[in-house]
């Protein structure tokens, strides 16, 4: 199968076949034909035009795309969130570790969050309780798996879990609140969190993209750093190519809920198959080199995909 | 402001506000035409058909000198009302110009202003009313001016907490770059701002006006008889329980059902405004 | 702790201040009272010296700012005058009345606390669904009548169609309590009289309820509404990105966050019961600060009313300096900031 | 259904279950607040209730009729300026201190020195002396035909407690004890002061020590309650928790408890209810215009208001401004009518035209039925074609402004009675021309003939002489209509079945003056 296949309105079904056919008994997360919907006052809205998206064990893989293209909720129906929202409709399969999803119910889906999958915000600042102290949150998330953590071994295990993200002063940090910290501090922490019960996969929605450029790549480095070291998967999405560059293994690149390209990082970059690639490189300024480039916050939606393409690729039905 | 009112038709439990609206004060304005007893809103005697439970004749039965009570609770929702748009009308210019100086210009004036509101938000609002009906004659007039007295700084305080967060905002350091006078920017640039947060509780309040203009009358502080009054109606009618139940029983729920219609507006405007914001 | 004893300390400072005010306000209102206050506390059968030696007494031929200087040099010893009424020191008719009054008003509050809140949170959680449209409606009636239309209801309903509950008083006169502290419910208990501790509670559930009523209207209203926008807070999505139970969700990481907005409101709340007492009171014959306020109001009774006002501001003050400690305690931000702690 | 809820109600009526000793009997009753305990400052009803139990005077109206017999006094003697009494032996305080003339000087002396209550009546008293330790005579300053009548309104204080109370205040006998008796009791009488709160509950218990001695059915306790809502004592009695209501409950509130089985009390007679007019005023300074609005008010809807049932009313017609039964009244059957065709003409010769009319009518707050003869003169008026107002008035407000004429409405309508059953005690207060301003008097009369024949009432040595002197009264006061006499009251009030009064049920045991009737020592539980 060619990863660089052109992208076009009429080629989304065989993006879905060439998924399909891959194999995926090794896969850690398998998505096939995922459609997703929300029923509202002003009738039914398609969100996911049938994604098909995998990850293996310890793979670092991108979804790429504008903000509004589906890659927030692809996230959070693999959690398990959307699925406990009346107003959404899902059809597809999601397996993960080769449980289908649908078939849990809401608390055995529940029973994996925290444990098997962790996720990272945007905002580490305000992803954190303003209101329980670090330590609290912390021991709370390692009672996720051991209900019967003693208070002081948590509290002891969450201060060695943040000295492995290099902060220097674990009892302080504990004791304070998130509104006492740098941003960068809570990112640290916040990856702390997520990697204390070594899940097999983490979700990272915009990691750091509230931060300061310097402390983002810091973090970044650290994840990437970190996620080796547990050898946890991780599902990286984010509209910055640049960023995706550096850390993913592999990238799909989604827009108007459908998956338009995927393939390995290096190839998808050298050779763009699809327009809409294409017009979110060219918002990117290239990087060469090592290190993570500036980020820029401009958003794709300022250049029209369809500008060098002459067939319309189909928008959201209503 | 059209989406405003589609959201308002739309949503079942503020229609039902809108409706329980319009019938008070469609009963309130054409009391005259609807009330099968008009006179009865004065002083008037029929001992023929006194403290009578409802019949046909008299649908929420009369009272103690046998007049018609449904009568009297139309005239009294007129009076509720008049006192409700005449102390909103007072309070609210007051306290939105004290806590909007308040608020935009700072320094002593704040201080002084926000402490003296302070004061009048430290007595629990019932009783501040009361001390003053205590004093001034039981009149409509003096009821708008005690419950008026407790209502400004509610405005003030409201006003200012936004004026206060406005100072800092964009648009008003822009409008003080550009050499906008203070007055220009008190009114035109923070003023508006405040607006769907003033709207919004003058809705709810309307209501509250009505409870606590009820209440004052309850205990004999509000307005005098032979004028109907809900709240003196349910006092009145309370010394008769349980064998003449209608007499309080209906006034009650008179108030009920206007102070319910304008909550249920306020609710959907502070739904709809809040969102847009 | 120091920012705390900080905010403390600035709060006692405003309290005095606003006390002092108040204390100026209730003066001023008591003072252009029509009527001759010592004529009316003499009687009709007074004669014109006894008025003129009364008028002295009161020092009501000066100046009112010389009055007011009486009046304070009078209140920092304790005294608050005579009550031209009950012909008994005005403190100790206060001393009397005021734990009825405030047994009645925290026990509402406990209500309101006690049901308010947990509606307003399953409101939340189960927003847009047949239980919250419920809540949301029963709520608003609540809010929707003073609190005498739901005396008079809950009366009407419990004491006199199904003879629950009765209809007046605090506790059946044939039980003799010592007063200790004023409050029969504790009293009860430290006499170790049960039985009469039930009596008493038995008596406060009719005036309590409609006491309460608005209150927890209010609070299922205010906790709801804030809930539901600490909902979509980060944080909260980021609890449930680490499967936590919804409903420890709900009670724990997002009830604590919408507390703090909610709790100066359901303060004043609170210290509005002060005031709505007065109705309650009246209709249930409770023999408490209100009834006797508004008994000295009727009568132009200077001194106590100046007396009611003040004690019943100074419990509203205390209550709302007891929330901003309260939220300072639930809220680090405030517990932990260097400045500004207004 | 019916089950559970009896369930429900007997288990909660379980824990409430009564501690009191089996055996003591309680008698509950109400009054308005508040209940002034202080024997020199008692003034209304519940004052007088608490007085006439907690102390003793020196006589007692005769039960049933016409006169007095000693109480406190074994005899007396004396006519005009001076009378001598002596007083019965072994009488003894509840303080177990013996009674002896100086406590009758002191009670008379702290009466006149605090001048408040009904102290007005001793006016004419210059001094009062104890003679011996059992003797004690009163010198008036002039001929004062009702004294000894007045004297069921001074109570017999016990001098030696009071002195070792006494708090601060100017002069040697400070407060006069004012502190100490306003919330202890210091007297002779039948029942003992066990626990005192002005706005909430006086609670009195038997004196076994009387010195007349206390019937076994006498209550052993009496809890008085003050400022009961109708509709409470309403339920209370039905619910038997209750046993004599105040006779301020509305007609209505009464009939339903008859109409519920409850037994009626009556207490017959030496008042009446007025509607008074200020004379001073425009345009009621007219005598016709007065006469107008009398003859249009209607009389008989007014007593309609007020009955209970077909025997019972709160009030009978008047027939004059002296109450049937009195020195100078009417026969009963001289009932006043509405004559609308009359009060056209007196409106005709008034010289104020009566479209300038704009009669305001108070009425007090604390008496809720006089709201609605309020509006029954407002509508009687309306038909005559003058425009009036009604103004609720707070009782103490209302004392305060009749002082001076100009604050004095046009009409107030007030239930005046003889305070000691003398014709006197009415009527002097209400319209000799030296007494105007006070709450009894807001017609601030003014008219010479008045003035005679009270004069003439109070000095007259025979009763013949007296009924002639305020036949003449009733004569003048008719017709130059200062007050549009209501009707001649009557107070009913609603009892449970536990209790006998017979003082209040049965004519030839009635005392004829207010509230003597509720001697609870003459009463009897029934259980």
């Amino acid at each position: 199968m060619s990863a660089n296949r052109p992208g076009s309105g009429e080629d989304t079904g065989s993006v879905k076949n060439g998924s399909m056919e891959r194999n995926s008994s090794g896969a850690l997360l398998d998505i096939r034909d995922l459609h997703l919907g929300f029923r509202g006052y002003t009738g039914y809205t398609k969100v996911l035009h049938g994604i098909s998206l995998s990850i293996n064990r310890g793979q670092r893989v991108a979804l790429v795309g504008e903000s509004g293209s589906g890659k927030s909720v692809t996230a959070r129906i693999v959690l398990g969130l959307l699925q406990e929202t009346r107003t959404a409709r899902i059809t597809g399969d999601v397996e993960f570790q080769g449980n289908d999803m649908s078939s849990l119910n809401a608390s055995q889906r529940r029973a994996l969050r925290g444990t098997r999958m962790s996720m990272i915000f945007q905002d580490p600042t305000s992803a954190l309780n303003p209101v329980f102290t670090i330590g609290y949150q912390f021991t709370e998330v390692l009672r996720r798996v051991d209900e019967k953590l003693s208070k002081e071994a948590a509290y002891l295990r969450a201060a060695e879990l943040l000295h492995t993200v290099s902060i220097p002063d674990p009892a302080r940090v504990l004791d304070a609140y998130s509104f006492q910290l740098s941003g960068g501090m809570n990112q640290r922490i916040i990856i702390a969190m997520a990697l204390a019960n070594s899940p097999s996969l983490l979700i990272a929605d915009e990691p750091g993209t509230a931060l300061d450029v310097t402390v983002q790549a810091q973090t970044l480095q650290l994840m990437h750093d970190m996620v080796a070291t547990h050898n946890t998967a991780v599902l990286f999405i984010s509209h910055n190519l640049g960023v995706v560059r550096e850390f993913a293994d592999r990238v799909y690149v989604i827009y108007r809920g459908r998956i338009v390209e995927e393939g390995a990082t290096q190839s998808v970059f050298e050779s763009p198959g699809h327009a809409y690639t294409r017009a979110l490189m060219a918002a990117v300024p290239r990087v060469t080199g090592g290190g993570i480039p500036d980020i820029d916050d401009e958003s794709a939606d300022f250049h029209d995909p369809c500008f060098t393409h002459d067939s319309p690729i189909a928008g959201t039905e209503s | 402001m059209n989406r405003t009112m589609v959201i308002l038709f739309r949503n079942p439990l503020s229609l039902l506000g809108l409706l329980l609206v319009t019938l008070v004060v469609v009963l309130a304005v054409f009391a005259d035409f609807i009330a099968p007893f008009p006179e009865h809103r004065g002083a008037v005697v029929d001992f023929v058909y006194f403290n009578k439970a409802p019949t046909a004749r008299n649908i929420m039965g009369t009272d103690l000198v046998g007049r018609d009570l449904f009568s009297r609770i139309i005239y009294a929702y007129r009076i509720s009302l008049i006192l409700g748009v005449v102390v909103l009308a007072i309070a609210v210019p007051i306290g939105v110009i004290v806590g909007l100086f308040a608020g935009y210009l700072g320094g002593k004036s704040e201080f002084v202003l926000m402490r003296l509101t302070d004061v009048f938000l430290s007595i629990p609002p019932l009783v501040l009313a009361i001390a003053m009906m205590g004093v001034l004659e039981p009149t409509l007039l003096n009821a708008m001016l005690a419950v008026t007295a407790m209502w400004w700084p509610w405005y003030a305080r409201l006003v200012y907490n936004v004026a206060r967060s406005e100072r800092e905002e964009g648009y008003v350091l822009a409008a003080e770059v550009i050499g906008a006078s203070k007055y220009h920017i008190v009114f035109r640039e923070i003023l508006p701002n405040c607006l769907p947060a003033i709207i919004t509780k003058m809705t709810l309040d309307m209501g509250f006006v009505i409870i606590i203009a009820s209440s004052l009358s309850f205990l004999g502080l509000g307005v005098q008889p032979p004028t109907p009054d809900l709240g003196s109606m349910v006092a009145e009618g309370a010394r008769y329980l349980p064998d003449s139940w209608w007499l309080t029983v209906f006034p009650g729920l008179a108030i009920l059902i206007a102070v319910f219609g304008f909550n249920l507006i306020g609710d959907a405007l502070r739904e709809i405004l809040g969102a847009e914001q | 702790m120091t920012p705390v004893l900080r905010l403390l300390a600035r709060r006692l400072g405003i309290s005095l201040i606003v006390l002092i005010g108040v204390s100026m306000l209730v003066f001023g209102i008591a003072r252009v009272i029509p009527g001759d206050p010592a004529r009316i506390a003499l009687g009709p059968n007074a004669s014109t010296e006894q008025i003129a030696k009364l008028r002295a007494s009161l020092h009501l031929d000066e100046s009112i700012f010389v009055q007011y200087g009486h009046f304070i040099k009078d209140l920092s010893r304790g005294d608050l005058g005579i009550s031209l009424y009950t012909n008994r020191p005005v403190t100790t008719d206060i001393a009397q009345f005021l734990p009825a009054t405030l047994e009645l008003v925290l026990v509402a509050g406990v209500l309101m606390i006690a049901i308010g809140l947990p509606l307003g949170i399953w409101s939340a959680r189960f927003r847009g669904r047949f239980a919250d449209h419920i809540i949301r409606l029963v709520s608003l009636l609540g809010v929707s009548a003073p609190s005498f239309v739901w005396a008079v209801i809950l009366m009407l309903l419990f004491a006199y169609y199904l003879p629950l509950f009765p209809i007046a008083g605090r506790i059946t006169d044939t039980y003799t309590i010592e007063s200790i502290t004023g409050f029969l419910l504790i009293d009860t208990l430290i006499a170790g009289n049960f039985q009469a501790f039930l009596n008493a509670a038995w008596h406060i559930v009719l005036p309590a309820f409609a006491l309460a009523l608005s209150g927890i209207g209010q609070a299922a209203r205010l906790t709801r509404a804030n809930m539901i926008e600490t909902w979509d807070k980060p944080y909260i999505e980021m609890a449930q990105a680490y499967g936590y139970a919804p409903a420890r969700i709900a009670n724990r990481f997002a009830f604590k966050p919408s507390m703090i907005p909610s709790l100066t409101i359901i303060g004043l709340d609170f210290a509005a019961m002060l005031g709505n007492a007065f109705l309650v009171e009246a209709v249930f014959a409770w023999p408490g600060l209100s009834r006797y306020g508004v008994a000295v109001i009727l009568r132009k009774d200077l001194n106590a009313i100046i007396g009611t006002v003040l004690i019943i501001s100074a419990a509203f003050l205390i209550v709302n300096l007891i929330i901003d400690l309260l939220i300072a305690f639930l809220n680090p931000r405030i517990r932990y900031s260097q400045r500004d702690v207004k | 259904m019916i089950n559970w809820k009896s369930l429900i109600a007997a288990a909660l009526f379980a824990s409430t279950g009564t501690t009191a000793a089996i055996g003591e009997t309680v008698l509950r009753l109400d009054e308005v607040a508040v209940g002034e305990l202080d024997p020199a400052k008692a003034s209304d009803y519940a004052d007088s209730i608490l007085m006439f139990n907690v102390y003793d005077t020196l006589v007692l109206p005769t039960q049933g009729g016409p006169g007095h017999i000693g109480h406190l006094a074994e005899s007396w003697s004396g006519e005009g300026n001076a009378y001598t009494f002596k007083l019965k032996e072994g009488v003894k305080f509840q303080s177990g201190n013996p009674l002896t003339a100086d406590d009758v000087v002191f009670s008379l002396d702290r009466m006149k020195a605090l001048g408040a209550g009904l102290s007005y009546l001793f006016g004419v008293v210059d001094s009062a002396e104890a003679v011996d330790a059992s003797t004690v005579k009163f010198n008036l300053s002039s001929p004062y035909a009702p004294f000894v009548a007045s004297l069921v309104r001074l109570p017999i204080v016990d001098k030696n407690a009071v002195m070792d109370n006494l708090a601060d205040g100017e002069g040697d006998m400070k407060d006069w004890g004012q502190e100490y008796l306003s919330a202890n009791g210091a007297g002779t009488g039948a029942y003992t002061v066990s626990s005192h709160n002005p706005q909430e509950e006086t609670v009195l218990a038997k004196n076994a020590d009387y010195f007349l001695g206390v019937g076994d059915a006498a209550p052993d306790t009496v809890r008085l309650r003050y400022g009961l809502e109708a509709a409470t004592v309403r339920t209370l009695i039905a619910q038997g928790e209750h046993d004599i209501a105040s006779q301020w409950l509305p007609p209505e509130v009464v009939q339903a408890l008859a109409k519920d089985g409850a037994q009626l009390f009556t207490e017959a007679g030496t008042g009446a209810f007025y509607f008074k007019m200020n004379t001073t005023k425009a345009p009621l300074d007219d005598a016709n215009c007065r006469l107008a609005l009398a003859s249009a008010f209607d009389y008989s809807t007014a007593v309609k208001m007020i009955a209970i049932n077909d025997e019972i009313s709160a009030g009978s017609p008047a027939t004059g401004a002296i109450p049937v039964g009195m020195y100078g009244s009417n026969d009963a059957s001289m009932v006043i009518k509405q004559d609308m065709a009359k009060a056209k003409e007196y409106l005709a010769a008034c010289k104020y035209p009566a479209a300038d009319m704009n009669i305001v009518v108070s009425w007090i707050a604390e008496v809720p039925l006089e709201e609605r003869f309020a509006l029954l003169m407002q509508s009687n008026f309306t038909e005559l074609g003058i425009k009036s107002e009604i103004k609720k008035m707070p009782w103490a407000l209302f004392a305060e402004q009749v002082a001076k004429p100009e604050n004095t409405p046009h009409i107030s309508q007030l239930f005046v009675n003889a305070v000691t059953g003398d014709p006197d005690t009415l009527l002097y207060g209400m319209y000799h021309s030296s007494t105007p301003g006070t709450w009894q008097s807001p017609e601030h009369l003014n008219d010479a003939q008045v003035d005679e024949h009270l004069e003439a009432g109070r000095t007259a040595a025979s009763p013949e002489e007296r009924a002639a002197a305020y036949g003449k009264l009733n004569a003048r006061l008719m017709e130059i209509a200062p007050t549009i006499y209501g009707f001649d009251r009557q107070s009913v009030f609603a009892a449970s079945n536990r209790v006998k009064a017979p003082a209040l049920t049965d004519a030839s045991q009635a005392f004829g003056l207010d509230g003597l009737g509720f001697s609870f020592r003459l009463m009897e539980m029934v259980e």
